[in-house]
């Protein structure tokens, strides 16, 4: 299917109703598709009831429509079977999710590697884990592009490595991460890997088998869907022989007061009432990302790239992060401007109706490892046009003015 | 919709510009440093207090134009307050941010925080180096007199 | 202000929509208001951004929603600070929270106290935390009524006990908790108390300091709002003092590969993108309820409560669970008929267009209790009306012919 | 909008009534219990197994009519034939209460299933005593066999 890319803008309510705004935050949230809203408010109008455990029809109606989700957000990500797919309520409750239940497989001494591009959200719970249990985090360095630096990948993956925990493309720098090089060197030594797409489902469905990765986890909210929903992808021996996390109704055999016994994946990660709604929605707008051509919103999105990375270069003292090549990056743009803070920058940007943000973008040691502390940054979805990249690159323009 | 073009207007450059006060006390009788987790501002204030009143100030700041002019406001008028000075001037100019109260008549220059006022995520970027002052002034007492209140 | 109840059914879409359907499962999940629904579909096409991160004015605007929801939950429980509300995924995340967080402050041989009548989302995460640090569990056990027996309560709450996690109110029987001598009892030994008002919430406005209590946890969806969101309140000063659970972006102060600080709560347990809109339509639902005349909708809920219990004592064999008198109790009837099983009276009753869970909602110990493995429960809300109430027992009567 | 009306036929509750092999066996070779979690229907399936044909079975079944109704056709026709059978046809209902294929055609009773189609959930209750047959077959062939497949 053939899609128009300059008409995507309307799918979406917030930006259709706002044709001035120029919204370049996609990373932290992406805008809702109309689709996802409907299959929301439809759900909650015509087929709200608690999951699993009814049997009169409107409950049959709602375990239906959140089991077929589960499928759906199974395709998106070419598992071999929706009951790999565990609904949580985000990218980061499913990263807390492996840490804890995965991470309780683990001892101290383990070796689990992540990256300096980790979001906060894929670093904070394996510094946890290693207080909780002793295990060993390692760190897989980044070259001055912001790249993984995979130079001492066989040092890194050793034989006490059960894990690599990895970002797939870094939400400051957008630099994809090498994942075929990471999980051959894991496979050899018997290590997991475990992939945050959180910003790489938005640019497209997965195939997690052919990654050959063993955890998936992305948010909703970033795949124009509604937030309070997330996915976690793992496979499925792996979550067999994991314990649960959070505990309550819904995921357990029996319970006793002496000892409680535990439902099979799915079911057994997901303690009480799931965001049904909420799967739904993302499940329509997953089904709706799946019938798009991906190869044309690439390039798009890579054309934008291109005209912003050319604009923000004719920037006396700008200074760029992430890879130079426009093939090794999501269409994630952050900068500095020497003497210009990034919240006076988005402040002054916001005046002219574009949404940008400045800071650390909850990747401080990234942003350390770079030398820098905080930077502004511009990201792109397939909604985004050529008059967004004009009015950012106008607004930069304003700002020097006004703050210098 | 040009609603912040107001919000930097040449005061706020200046104060940010003449940094008031950066630098560094060879005696302080109290220290603190304060970040704005969200943003990465972030100041680190000395004072030197003598019979309960600032005698110096110092203090080191990375953060936006509007929490570096703060900062400055505060090296150029904090030295001759007392603890509760400051706590009030706090009090009046975090109102007149959030419920826009009048600026506290005793700075005026804070006057020039008003169009700030329209959004509240830049309030802490206004306060954080009042904070860290009074953190500072709370370290210096402590230290001084053991523990008890100043009054 | 007083509202005709009456028309409340008019006011929740779904029920709106389908005249004849009779909803008794409200325990499970209430029908969501049409302000809430409203409320998520307006933030979602006018506010939507991600928060606490962003300068723009939209992101400006889905902050103030969002801390205006935290506001609006605050006085819907009359907490002295919306910084001692924390917005959740549910009850049940809610529950782990604090058995993790404040959990994780206990060491072995303290003793938490829960009762034999809890949902299992606030029985296996205390299980758990047995496990994990070797805490005493020790149960409040249950009266033939299923309200819990306090009769030797100050042997329970001893000088070990820290906390006492109890829920206000049965989803099987429906019967109250006696909190304000469990509060008593448990401040005279210092022990903290937990309510698990998943029941409590959805039958008005709740009084945490009036309670006395120190945590309190509840659902979005059993409130008429949206899915995937829920509250816990603490005590300010405790919240202060518990280690985060969740980890991730957003809560902390400071990262670096060595150490990570905190940031204060409530983000300190707001890891990760909460769920914005979701929160925002459970305020609007909390403001409508707080709109109501409570007096006026318990003496109706309790009226056909009475009406229900009464019709159902007329089935010859019929065992009811639960207190006798309707003030113990709130309006969630549980029933036994000998040789019909749940699930078939269920199913007979669904093809009356009635909406009836049967099976051990989520409560097995309490079961066991009271000897039964499996029960049929209606569970009444402030939109329920007679015509439910006859149906049922119409409905009941068709189930005995037809099954036996 | 009554659908569920003919979905009690008399078949259902005369074998539910009927309970054909409720009891225990004596000599098992194999057994197993299963439960659905979330409705509290439970099935307990001893097995004797001769040259890898069931030569007994017994039930003991808590559960609803379409459970307790399923457990009943087990104990009536489970006698003589081997795992591959068994497996065949809980294949067979599966697929005929899932997908709408014909009723398997050994086993013709359980037409009386068809009008459960049209309620998921309690597809669960109808298959419990054949997962748990086919479990029970299974322990039987690996204490006999030694975990080699009977094939
Ligand atoms: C790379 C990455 N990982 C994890 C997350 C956390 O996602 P969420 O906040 O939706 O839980 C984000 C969100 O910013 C991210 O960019
Ligand atoms: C008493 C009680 N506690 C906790 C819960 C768990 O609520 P949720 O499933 O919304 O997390 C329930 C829900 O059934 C309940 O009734």
């Amino acid at each position: 299917m053939s899609v128009a890319p300059a008409s995507l803008r309307d799918e979406f309510p917030l930006l259709a109703a706002a044709p001035q705004l120029h919204y370049l935050d996609s990373a932290a949230t992406a805008q809702i598709h109309r689709l996802a809203l409907d299959a929301v408010v439809c759900h909650e109008t015509t087929c709200r009831a608690n999951v699993s455990r009814g049997t009169y029809r409107l409950a049959e109606a709602a375990d239906l429509a959140y089991e077929q989700a589960r499928q759906t957000a199974a395709r998106f990500l070419n598992a071999s079977s929706a009951d790999e797919v565990i609904f949580t309520s985000g990218a980061t409750a499913a990263l807390n999710l492996v840490a804890h239940s995965f991470g309780g497989t683990l001892k101290a001494g383990d070796r689990v590697l992540i990256s300096v591009a980790e979001h906060h959200s894929n670093f904070v719970p394996w510094q946890m884990l290693r207080e909780r249990t002793g295990i060993e985090l390692a760190l897989i360095p980044v070259l001055a592009s912001g790249q993984l630096d995979l130079a001492h990948l066989s040092e890194l993956i050793d034989s006490n490595c059960r894990l690599v925990a990895v970002t797939q493309c870094s939400n400051v720098t957008g630099a994809w991460t090498d994942v075929a090089t990471l999980v051959a060197a894991a496979r050899k030594v018997g290590a997991k890997v475990l992939l945050d797409g959180a910003q790489g489902a938005q640019h497209g469905p997965q195939d997690v088998r052919a990654l050959g990765i063993d955890f998936y986890a992305f948010s909703g909210h970033k795949c124009f869907g509604p937030g309070g929903v997330g996915v976690l992808w793992g496979r499925g021996e792996l979550l067999a022989a994991m314990p649960p996390f959070l505990t309550g109704g819904g995921m357990i055999a029996e319970v006793t007061p002496a000892e409680t016994t535990w439902a099979p994946p799915p079911q057994r990660f997901e303690a009480g009432t799931p965001p049904i709604a909420q799967a739904v929605g993302l499940a329509a707008a997953l089904e709706w990302m799946m019938s798009l051509d991906w190869l044309q919103i690439h390039a798009r999105e890579n054309r934008l790239c291109e005209l912003l990375i050319e604009g923000l270069q004719r920037i006396p003292g700008l200074r760029l992060l992430g890879p130079e090549a426009s093939a090794e990056r999501a269409p994630i743009v952050s900068f500095e401007i020497p003497g210009l803070h990034p919240h006076d920058i988005c402040q002054v940007l916001d005046a002219h109706n574009l949404a940008l943000r400045g800071g650390h973008h909850c990747a401080q040691p990234l942003l350390a490892a770079l030398g820098a502390e905080v930077c502004t940054r511009a990201s792109i979805a397939l909604y985004s046009d050529e008059a967004d990249i004009e009015a950012l690159l106008d607004g930069l323009r304003f700002a020097l003015q006004e703050l210098t | 919709m040009n609603q912040s073009d107001s919000l930097y207007e040449d005061a706020i450059k200046q104060f940010a510009q003449a940094g008031h006060g950066h630098g560094q006390l060879a005696a302080a009788t109290g220290a603190a440093k304060l970040d704005n987790p969200l943003c990465g501002d972030r100041v680190r204030v000395q004072v030197a207090v003598a019979s309960d009143h600032i005698a110096a100030i110092a203090h080191d700041t990375k953060g936006c134009l509007l929490c570096r002019a703060a900062a400055a406001v505060i090296g150029l008028r904090a030295v001759g307050q007392d603890e509760l000075g400051i706590e009030a001037i706090t009090t009046g100019l975090e109102s007149m941010l959030k419920h826009g109260s009048p600026v506290p008549a005793a700075w005026p220059e804070l006057s020039m925080f008003e169009p700030a006022r329209a959004y509240p995520s830049r309030h802490r970027c206004v306060l954080l180096p009042f904070r860290a002052l009074l953190a500072a002034l709370q370290e210096s007492r402590r230290s001084q007199h053991g523990d008890i209140p100043v009054l």
